[in-house]
């Protein structure tokens, strides 16, 4: 890393940049900082749903029969859907930090605009998958009780199987992964309209755009954990 | 934590960061490191003296071995909140967020670390996790053990008081991995012009390591923090058999966090024993490098390790085996740093003030601490010893002995920088004596209650163990004693101290070039780094002025 | 003036450190010990080498008049560093060795030997042992010499079957069974602890290992217990105490964690709910078998259910009716 | 993350010109992860057994790597933020594969128990 020393020398000379914060010399070192702090957040982001990965594992590698029987319960077009809306979501993400870097305005408060409104597609899905569900009684763990009229939605195949115990383990571990992952839509969708606002009010350029990119990571890494729930949970 | 005025005699100094803004405001709102590692420094103070306070009433009912001074359930909760009021409030966070948050910023001759508002959000997390204690404390306790194993702690006989706990694990968490990703990011990005990674002074070392253990580790704490809450909760059967979930799955996730823990207490402890040992002898430190990556290997190694906690917990035999042998490895970076510290020592001209007094009690019980984990990691003697006074004993050395001996050492080290207050060296020298003597006579007895069989966690106990008990209660007074000595010589300095000089130990690294205090912007100039550990050209003019870089030589 | 410091510490150490291990009863003991024993004298060679040296650079190298900069000495030394991270190395490996042997004959039954199999049920707070041949009891009851395997459950939360005498310990979890492998060496009583924390009486969750000195020793044990040749009262009185009531109910009117047995029969009881009951053969039942059902006021409903045989019930009530009427 | 405490106005601090990521390159990783959620879906009809999930994970993981390098720039960035980034994946792998590892191996005793509670029941 290169820091200018004597940054003092420079205050009279030439105005400090109005995002550069009293303790870095540059924005360059700022730019340079911000971007490690958000790596390494992710990282430990990594490791918090790696948790639930873990229960993931521990309940399939012991009870298969279970993990094949309760898929039937999810849809896995809706799954699908909510993975291209993601997946554009993240373009569209990718896209605004590319814009901000050349200092297309317009662009950039369209990319905003798109990536909220995408994780407000998979919101939607979500909500209707969770209330679809819940209706039918198809909740966590001890909460689990199936009514009539989903299992008799079930595939032909399937209803003869016998139901195997513990159910509600799988929606558990189901909740809590797409659960603890919607939280981070959430999230997500805040940080957006936050960008969103001061992309209006003009502080984002070529100069400054640590924030952009900072959240567009942060979703990304959103984006990449549903890569791996999606055929988990809906598929295999 | 006010100082009286301390303008420094040297020069028209900038005004102290003490007093740059008054008021409750200014420092509870303040993105100052410095601020934030005093007002961590006195939460961390209060919860020590919560968390002994619980102790001595466990000790003084110890003394009767059919108990007698409170209820075996009232003991159960004492045990259960002394153990988490120090792990979690005092232990881990002790030398990083207080010393290390003062500290790394000088050291690296920085402004701040690389996101202060972000170390402020830690702090407040911190906080509102340590009042979440208290309200678990004020609904009544929690009697589950600070390790809080289901089946028994998720029972549905339990209140208020487990979800509080658990609460307030997810948030003391998210202020540990806040403040490990901070450090992290400062070291890397904002190392001042001529300080390259190996001229780091070896305590920022310790706190990287520590920063990678914090981030990568306690995620796994709040999610099982999250986990336990929701199962408690809502029956997701999870950990809980009666619903289909698996307890031993609760003891992985904890240790896999719980363990590494342990590193985070006692590697900013070891990085503070590197630079107190060095400054005392007046001699570099031997072996730099070695010790520098024996700071990471142990926080790797570290993560691989927490299956020996489970040894007789029902775990498979094949991960035994392996925890077993990775768990031995450890050992060998420990031993590396121990031998290169008495090789610093070597030919040294070695200063027994209260810092370096400190840091040899921390030989001895890092010493002691380190070679009984031999036991706990080898499977044969483990499976009688598990759970019983040998661990207890064992794991106090290790993580209260070593890392309260090293804390001391660097707060008395520091205390000059921090306050610019000197600390009266009699007082100081006395209460390091009285800590080494009560620790072990607190904890040496219990050793041998565990090898002849006495489990952990007894409110009452067999006649036999009475006496190794009453030991233990008598050494635990004097312990009290010595820290209770320690904490008023420092305050007592605060009224009454002398002013303290820039550099009044003859230190090479960064900070000791700031005034003491340090100015709000720590330096009026970026200083340029050099060897932290060359004290060749430092001379001492006076015990007012401390010393200064001779003339000449460039620093 | 650093041997007179060291030698009285050395010599506390080996008095109290192997010197403390208790007997070795099982056959597993004596390599445990032996495990034990090697790990004691490493380290404490190296604690008293590290104590050594730093009281030999503290005494020769303090600063001091005429003394008040260090000699040259070199910053590092690779090869030197390299001996003293082998050197500990090498010994933890040997170290691993030999407790991994040693360990390996814990956990595995001496294959070919007909062995004692016992049940072992840990509840809150007692321990429950069936034996074969369907012998239950609070003690555990072992012939020495003959291979014995425990298989262990709990019933409620995790407890951890403790035997500091065989050097023998493992968890029993609820929903799973753990297994242990050993045969006793030495005729005696050996105590029981539990070690892994489970609650108000974790501390009093106590037994013991009575080991037989031969089989016909234990054969004999086994038939004076058999439930048929008690009378009924005597059946009763032996049930109450083995399986745990008295843990948590006295015989003497104190109130412990669960209300005394002494003047119980024929009491009106207040209830948690608000509502109470006469004390007679039917709540006495319901109460055994699903103790949640009607909770004392003043008392926590932490009680396991006890399933009795029919006859082991009626003679705990009968048992019951010999301890007073309430007054 | 970032500090906007400095209190002098000014325009976006020139004379740093980012390094914008070509259009093609966004729009071809896009590309690809459409194309490869259609493959996910597509094995996961093929009965494979056990190896349905070992396809599902091979493909997630490519998918996870284009994002990685592309959208997160982690291909252009410094050589630490990938060690990062691999160093918590090699972690919870740890986690996960040791755990799943440990807890299959007592199954039996889980089973076994579970049976003779349901016998008794």
């Amino acid at each position: 890393m290169s820091t200018p020393s004597g940054g003092e020398a420079a205050r009279g000379v030439a105005p400090r940049p109005r995002f550069l914060a009293e303790h870095f010399e540059s924005m360059g070192a700022q730019l340079d900082t911000s971007t490690m702090g958000i790596w390494l957040f992710l990282a430990s982001e990594v490791l918090f749903f790696g948790g639930l990965f873990t229960a993931y594992g521990v309940y399939r590698a012991n009870h298969p029969e279970l993990f094949r029987y309760a898929q039937y319960f999810l849809d896995w077009r809706l799954g699908a859907l909510n993975t291209l809306a993601l997946i554009a979501s993240s373009l569209s993400a990718a896209w605004s930090v590319r814009c901000a870097q050349l200092g297309q305005r317009k662009g950039l408060l369209a990319a905003l605009a798109v990536t909220f409104a995408l994780a407000g597609v998979f919101m939607g899905v979500k909500y209707l998958e969770y209330s679809h569900k819940l209706h039918h009684g198809v909740a966590w763990g001890a909460s689990y009780r199936a009514s009539e009229e989903i299992l008799r939605s079930l595939p032909e195949a399937v209803r003869g199987l016998p139901v195997p115990d513990h159910m509600g383990t799988f929606f558990s571990v189901y909740y809590l992964m797409t659960g603890l992952h919607g939280i981070h839509v959430l999230v997500g969708m805040g940080l957006y309209l936050w960008l969103i606002r001061r992309a209006r009010l003009g502080h984002f350029g070529p100069g400054y755009y640590g924030p952009v990119d900072a959240v567009a990571l942060y979703w990304h890494l959103v984006d990449m954990i549903w890569i791996f729930l999606f055929p988990l949970f809906y598929l295999v | 934590m006010t100082t009286a005025a301390a303008g420094t005699a040297q020069g028209p100094a900038a005004e102290s960061y003490l007093h740059h803004g008054r008021g409750l405001r200014s420092w509870l709102f303040t993105v100052d490191h410095k601020r934030i590692g005093i007002m961590y420094l006195a939460l961390i103070a209060a919860a020590l003296f919560l968390g002994g306070v619980f102790a001595m009433v466990l000790r003084m009912n110890l003394w009767w071995h059919g108990g007698g001074l409170v209820s075996n359930d009232a003991y159960n909760k004492l045990f259960t909140l002394h153990g988490a009021v120090m792990v979690f409030l005092f232990v881990i966070p002790g030398i990083p967020a207080a010393l290390g948050n003062f500290v790394l910023p000088l050291q690296l001759g920085a402004k701040d670390v690389a996101f202060p508002r972000v170390n402020l959000l830690s702090f407040w997390l911190y906080s509102l996790g340590s009042a979440l204690f208290v309200a678990v404390l004020v609904v009544g306790g929690v009697d589950t053990g600070w390790t809080l194993y289901p089946p028994y702690s998720l029972e549905g006989a339990r209140g208020l008081g487990i979800l509080l706990a658990l609460a307030a694990l997810f948030v003391v968490g998210f202020s540990s991995i806040l403040t490990g990703l901070n450090f992290i990011a400062t070291i890397h990005t904002m190392r001042p012009p001529g300080m390259g990674w190996f001229g780091l002074p070896l305590f920022l070392w310790a706190l990287y390591a520590t920063g990678i253990i914090q981030i990568v580790a306690t995620p796994v704490l709040g999610i099982t923090a999250a986990m336990g809450f929701l199962e408690r909760l809502f029956h997701l059967g999870l950990f809980m058999p009666e619903y289909g979930g698996d307890p031993v799955l609760f003891q992985h996730f904890f240790w896999f966090y719980s363990h590494p823990a342990v590193y985070i207490m006692i590697l900013p402890a070891m990085g503070i024993v590197s630079e107190v040992v060095s400054v005392f002898s007046r001699k570099p430190i031997f072996g730099y490098r070695f010790i520098a990556m024996s700071s990471i290997a142990i926080a790797v190694i570290g993560f691989f390790v927490w299956g020996h906690h489970m040894f007789v917990s029902g775990q498979s035999k094949w991960a035994s085996l392996v925890f077993s042998f990775l768990t031995m490895l450890v050992a060998v970076p420990s031993a590396i740093k121990t031998f290169n510290w008495l090789a610093t020592m070597y030919k040294g001209a070695i200063v027994l003030k209260t810092p370096m007094i400190y840091v040899l009690s921390f030989f001895a019980i890092f010493g002691i601490g380190g070679l009984t984990g031999l036991f706990l990691g080898s499977l044969a003697t483990d499976i009688p010893l598990h759970d019983t006074y040998f661990v207890v004993a064992h794991f106090h050395f290790v993580m209260v002995g070593s890392v309260l001996t090293a804390f001391l050492a660097g707060l008395h080290y520091w205390w000059p920088k921090m306050t610019g207050r000197m600390y009266g060296e009699t007082t100081g020298r006395l209460s390091a004596l009285l800590v080494l003597v009560g620790f072990n006579v607190t904890f040496i007895p219990q050793f041998f209650a565990g090898v002849a069989g006495m489990p952990r966690r007894y409110a009452t106990y067999a006649a036999v163990f009475q006496t190794n008990n009453r030991v233990s209660t008598v050494g635990s007074f004097i312990l009290a004693a010595g820290l209770c000595l320690a904490v008023g010589g420092l305050l007592a300095s605060l009224a009454r101290g002398r002013r303290a000089p820039a550099n009044p130990w003859g230190a090479a690294s960064l900070e000791w070039s700031a005034a003491s205090p340090p100015s709000h912007h720590n330096f009026d100039r970026t200083p340029t780094a050099g060897d932290p550990y060359d004290f060749s050209g430092l001379r001492l003019v006076s015990e007012e002025a401390g010393y200064v870089r001779a003339a000449g030589e460039a620093p | 003036m650093t041997s007179r410091l060291l030698e009285p510490l050395a010599a506390a150490l080996l008095a109290a450190g192997p010197g403390y291990l208790p007997e070795r009863a099982s056959s597993v003991a004596e390599s445990v010990d032996r495990v034990f024993g090697f790990i004691f004298w490493l380290s404490l060679f190296f604690l008293a080498l590290i104590l050594a040296l730093t009281a030999l650079f503290v005494v020769r190298y303090r600063a001091r008049p005429g003394r008040t900069e260090p000699e040259p000495s070199p910053s590092h030394h690779s090869r030197l560093e390299l001996l003293w991270s082998g050197i500990p190395l090498a010994l933890v490996m040997v170290v691993f060795a030999v407790s991994t042997v040693a360990w390996l004959g814990m956990i595995e039954p001496e294959a070919g030997k007909d062995p004692l199999r016992v049940q072992v049920t840990g509840r809150k707070w007692s321990w429950w042992f069936d034996h074969p041949g369907g012998q239950g009891a609070a003690e555990l009851h072992l012939v020495a010499g003959r291979p014995t395997e425990l298989v262990l459950a709990s019933t409620d939360v995790i407890h951890s079957l403790y035997l500091p005498d065989f050097r023998l310990k493992q968890d029993a979890v609820p929903g799973r069974f753990t297994r242990m492998a050993f045969t006793p060496i030495l005729a005696g009583t050996f105590p029981i602890y539990c070690a892994e924390y489970c609650g108000t009486d974790h501390s009093r969750m106590t037994a013991s290992a009575v080991v037989h000195p031969d089989q016909a020793s234990y054969d004999a044990w086994a038939r004076q217990g058999a439930a048929e040749a008690l009378s009924l009262l005597d059946l009763g009185r032996k049930v109450a105490a083995a399986k745990g009531c008295l843990a948590c109910h006295s015989l003497d009117g104190a109130p412990r964690v669960g209300p005394s047995f002494k003047g119980l029969w024929g009491r009106e009881e207040k209830l948690a709910d608000g509502t109470s009951v006469r004390v007679d053969e039917n709540y006495l039942r319901e109460s055994v078998l699903k103790p949640g059902a009607k909770v004392v006021a003043g008392f926590a409903n932490v009680m396991p259910p006890v399933p009795l045989e029919e006859r082991e019930m009626q003679g705990f009530i009968a048992f019951l009716q010999t301890l007073g009427n309430a007054p | 993350m970032t500090d906007r405490t400095a209190p002098t106005a000014g325009p976006p601090g020139a004379g740093h010109r980012p390094h914008a990521l070509p259009a093609r390159v966004l729009l071809g990783t896009a590309a690809a992860l459409f194309v490869l959620t259609a493959a996910t879906v597509a094995t996961s009809r093929v009965e494979m057994g056990a190896f349905n999930v070992v396809a599902a994970l091979s493909i997630a993981g490519l998918k996870a790597s284009l994002v990685a390098l592309f959208f997160m720039h982690l291909r252009y960035q410094g050589r630490f933020k990938a060690v990062v980034f691999a160093t918590s994946v090699f972690f919870a792998v740890l986690l996960v594969g040791f755990v799943v590892f440990d807890t299959t191996q007592y199954q039996p005793d889980i089973r076994a128990q579970a049976a003779r509670t349901r016998a008794k029941r």
